[in-house]
């Protein structure tokens, strides 16, 4: 019973990481619970003393938020995940595949309609749409056709609905969603990576080590890469 | 001319009355608990009778075997409860008016300080009904009816509260009512005050017409 | 003193905009369910009940995702309401002011449903034998006595207006000038790691409009009071 | 039929026993502070009045956050009562009942509140002059005639506490079995990709849920309102 | 023994009223609007004197002076309101038992039974106030008190909508309370009831006491 973990991870990651708990379970019989919540949420209740042993954050910034606190183990800490952003369209849409480089004109592109992505300044994935755009020089013009959601799903949600006529999301999500298409990807040079970062807590038990381990198999990297993410470090067994 | 003939069931009390009235003020008499208050509610449209029939000069009021029910607004009829039921939120000049705003009748001044006059509630025009005396209250609701201009006028005890000085000024005024046209209905354990209006009395006992007939039925 | 930029008073701005209008455009509704709910009995009464209390029930993103669904420009009246009037909801402001609409009707509606169910009858009955019929009942006694529910239903409803933002970010998103209120632009501060001190900033913010728009009422309410007991 | 799975369930009963307790140990203190707000002047009384509104106009992160900051582990008050009286609601279920009672109490207070100033003071006159002591009048004469009013606020409080999730989630996380109710497991889904599905299957679960309770209270109302109004 | 020397405002009505009853029974006679009521609710501490002083007996209820008022509570003082103020949310037997509950006074069912035969109100035990009629809520209403055992009774028009029958059967049972001992302050119109019932006559107009004495000052 006192062998038992509590994972906290940000809520994207909870149809890949379920699976890789119940495959976690069932080779060590250690018992997960996941909290899944916001990247912000969750560092901050870790820094008032959550009961967490380990926390999968969705972004850097808050998991160097966590270690500028004190409450991280920052040797533990291991940048695992990787993913890509991308431009979507509602499935009927007539855009189609874009190139997305240098004179990329997102604000033509969008024409009379929305863009939605995440909220630019605490988002995650707004944060890199908004980095990867002014990159290519194409943030200024479509900054005001902007629409910028609470989360990935929200706008996902928006651009499926053919409320907003462009969005930009994790490759994650727009793969499992049928009401969209993918119509560019952002190369991966225009944005800072894309990193999930784990990390094992200060207050943390010994067991925990042993399923940041397990984090970097190859039987989790098979289980993530099926949901779309990238597989940053190489896998140890 | 007015024509009852209802049965109603409250509870464990039942009505059953029938009586047909020519007179200009029928006087309702009986004992408390006898059923006055819920037959004047009927009257007036507030309480719908189980079975029977009322009827006001030639328009029928009530007939539950024709399913006719006219709603109490469309009576004219004018009632002074029991409880006097001032609107609170309104000032008395405002209680007073109500009914002529309702029906959207042009103001009348000379009427509406003849009767303030009368009731001597003209120093409490602008008072609001939780500001006045008991008797002051009973005065004001009486005013209000009156100055509805009502075809028909029913009264439950609407001197109750008030003492003998007051009586003897609003009585003949009412007597004045009545002989202006104004039909009533005048309820009443005042046989004294029945004799002076009524010109026709009907005795209610634990909810039947006991008797019927001219002011000399009041023994 | 609280420093508050140009991007911060078009929120302060947009949030009353849209909590004013929230308010004042359901609050007739508003009445008209309460006086339905505490005086008629008609079929299906529970469901229209449970209806109405929904949105305090679900999580607020799950309110905003139905309206998207409804009032969406996709969505089967978003749709015809565009088509056929010309009111669009889909990213614009009023879209905002239909989330908190919603999302504080419960609140405005029991209130003021109470107040009316504590009148006493009697003082109906006295309006209609003199003359009034069943609106002008309404309109002269009904109404003026359950003013302290339809300002205390206000008051809820309007405090939650200013408050919300989950329902209205799902369904119209975030955009500056447009959709970004004041609870929404707090809810971003707060989710970026070194805004807790803007954020604050505009909860005293968000706070003081509240206290002000409480104190407003309670000047109201008291008179209203005053009125209905005269003393 | 709607294939609820163990960890539902125990999310499901989770928010009950939440909600549930929030609500009763809510209600005694609402009661007292609508009575003061009725009928009590008292300096600072617009400050009490604008506190109790405060969670209404914050968005919730914001009052989960503060909740956190005060009765976290780590918190000023939490730490006090952790360590004098042995009570912790950090990560405790607890914990989510104090978010939801605290984001209820507007909701709670007011409608009690309208209902005590809606009570005719006579009556706790007539009471008084029969030998009642203040305390056998609140007893036996105003709290019976508010009692629409301490229902209805109830059943605001307690669908308000089954719909919370903000601040809950804030201040304690969503760890299931401890701290997962119903509508933060609904949050958690909706952030899934493909969670839809299993979201409105229990969005449909909190609906049936509050459609209960609110039938319930309907029925105690209206038994309330009849023995009022006698008829 | 009940002392009154006070002064109160209200709006522009002034009270000021002195006097010394050492009657059994006090019959407070005054046309409408005179303070009858707004004399009785300070004797009652429901009001507070604006200036004086009230006592009964050896004790002082109010002494503005002084700084004393004893809360209504306390004063064991009954009171039949002009308004019935029943509580709507009991039946007629709770009603009736209410006093003697705050009391914490054991049962009497022969004094109950004795009380509710006089008033005849044995059949409405169980109903609510909302289903009376206006002369039985009253009857209710003095039953209320009477069952509480007050050292003073204060009654305002307390048979003021009960019919002569019901009254010729109430006041002698009232005369009897008052040769048992239990004083009284009576507030009435009539100056036949008052005649049976007061020993003493305190006669208010526009809020002061205009004549003092015996029964024979109601001329
Ligand atoms: N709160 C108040 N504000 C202003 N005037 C008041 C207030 N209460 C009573 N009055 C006035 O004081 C006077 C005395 O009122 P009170 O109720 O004592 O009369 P009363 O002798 O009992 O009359 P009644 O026989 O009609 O009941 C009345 O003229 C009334 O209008
Ligand atoms: N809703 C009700 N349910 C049961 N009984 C009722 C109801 N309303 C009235 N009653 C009973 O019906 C009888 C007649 O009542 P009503 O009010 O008509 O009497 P009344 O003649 O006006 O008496 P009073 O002179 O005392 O006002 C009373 O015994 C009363 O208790
Ligand atoms: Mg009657
Ligand atoms: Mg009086």
């Amino acid at each position: 019973q006192d062998k038992a973990l509590t994972v906290f991870a940000a809520a994207s990651m909870k149809n890949a990481l379920d699976e890789i708990d119940a495959a976690y379970t069932a080779k060590t019989g250690t018992k997960i619970t996941v909290s899944y919540g916001p990247s912000s949420g969750l560092a901050r209740q870790i820094e008032q003393g959550a009961p967490a042993d380990v926390f999968i954050s969705a972004d850097t910034d808050w998991m160097d938020y966590a270690i500028a606190r004190k409450t991280i183990s920052e040797s533990s800490r291991v940048n695992l995940l990787g993913n890509t952003i991308v431009l979507i369209a509602p499935k009927d849409s007539k855009i189609e595949n874009v190139s997305i480089g240098s004179g990329f004109d997102l604000a033509k592109l969008a024409g009379g309609g929305r863009i939605a992505t995440g909220d630019v300044k605490s988002v995650p994935v707004g944060k890199y749409a908004k980095a990867a755009l002014e990159k290519l020089g194409a943030w200024q013009a479509a900054e005001p056709k902007f629409a910028m959601a609470e989360s990935v799903r929200a706008a996902l949600t928006l651009v499926a609905r053919g409320e907003a006529a462009l969005g930009i999301v994790y490759s994650t999500d727009a793969r499992i969603e049928p009401g969209v298409k993918i119509v560019g990807t952002f190369p991966a040079d225009s944005h800072p990576a894309i990193i999930y970062p784990v990390a094992a807590t200060m207050a943390a038990k010994p067991e925990a080590a042993n399923y940041l381990a397990f984090l970097r198999s190859t039987a989790a990297k098979n289980i993530l890469e099926k949901y779309g993410f990238k597989f940053l470090v190489s896998p140890s067994t | 001319m007015l024509r009852v003939d209802v049965t109603k069931q409250l509870g464990e009390f039942s009505l059953e009355a029938k009586f047909e009235s020519q007179g200009r003020v029928t006087g309702l008499f009986g004992a408390s608990g006898a059923g006055k208050t819920s037959l004047i509610n009927m009257i007036a449209g507030l309480l719908r009778p189980d079975r029977g029939v009322i009827a006001l000069d030639d328009e029928t009021l009530d007939d539950t075997s024709a399913g006719v029910h006219v709603p109490p607004h469309r009576r004219r009829i004018g009632y002074v409860f029991q409880d006097a039921r001032l609107f609170p939120h309104l000032n008395v000049r405002q209680n007073l008016d109500y009914g002529r705003q309702m029906n959207r009748v042009t103001a009348d001044p000379a009427q509406f300080s003849r009767i303030t006059d009368l009731l001597d509630i003209g120093s409490l025009l602008d008072r609001r009904p939780g500001r006045l005396s008991g008797g002051e209250r009973q005065r004001v609701a009486l005013g209000r009816a009156l100055l509805s201009k009502p075809r028909l006028l029913l009264l439950d005890e609407p001197l109750g509260s008030l003492d003998e000085g007051r009586k003897e000024e609003i009585l003949p005024y009412l007597v004045r009512l009545r002989d202006e046209g104004i039909p009533m209905v005048y309820v009443s354990h005042d046989a004294a005050e029945l004799r002076q209006l009524a010109t026709q009395i009907v005795m209610l006992k634990r909810g039947r017409v006991t008797a019927l007939g001219g002011v000399k039925v009041l023994t | 003193m609280l420093d508050i930029s140009p991007a911060e008073w078009t929120a302060i701005l947009l949030s009353l905009r849209v909590a004013v209008i929230a308010t004042l455009v359901a609050t007739p509704f508003g009445i008209a369910l309460a006086w339905l709910l505490a005086r008629r009995e008609f079929w299906g009464k529970p469901v229209v009940d449970a209806l109405v209390h929904l949105p305090l029930v679900l999580p607020p993103v799950v309110t905003g995702y139905l309206l998207l669904l409804t009032f969406g420009r996709r969505g089967l009246v978003g749709a015809w309401l565009a088509d056929n009037l010309g009111i669009v909801f889909a990213f614009r402001w009023t879209g905002a002011a239909l989330a908190c609409g919603v999302m504080s009707f419960p609140l405005l509606v029991r209130p003021i449903r109470l107040s009316i169910e504590a009148i006493d009858r009697r003082l109906e009955q006295a309006s209609s034998t003199l003359g009034a019929a069943p609106w002008q009942v309404f309109a002269t006694v009904t109404l003026p006595l359950a003013l302290p529910g339809v300002l205390a239903g206000m008051v809820l409803g309007f405090a939650k207006a200013i408050g919300e933002f989950g329902a209205t970010i799902t369904f119209v998103s975030n955009i500056p000038g447009e959709t970004q209120t004041i609870s929404s632009a707090i809810y971003s501060l707060i989710q970026t790691p070194d805004g807790d001190a803007a954020a604050m900033r505009l909860v005293v913010v968000s706070t003081v409009i509240s206290m002000g728009a409480l104190i407003a009422s309670e000047w109201f309410a008291r008179r209203a009071t005053r009125r209905l007991h005269g003393n």
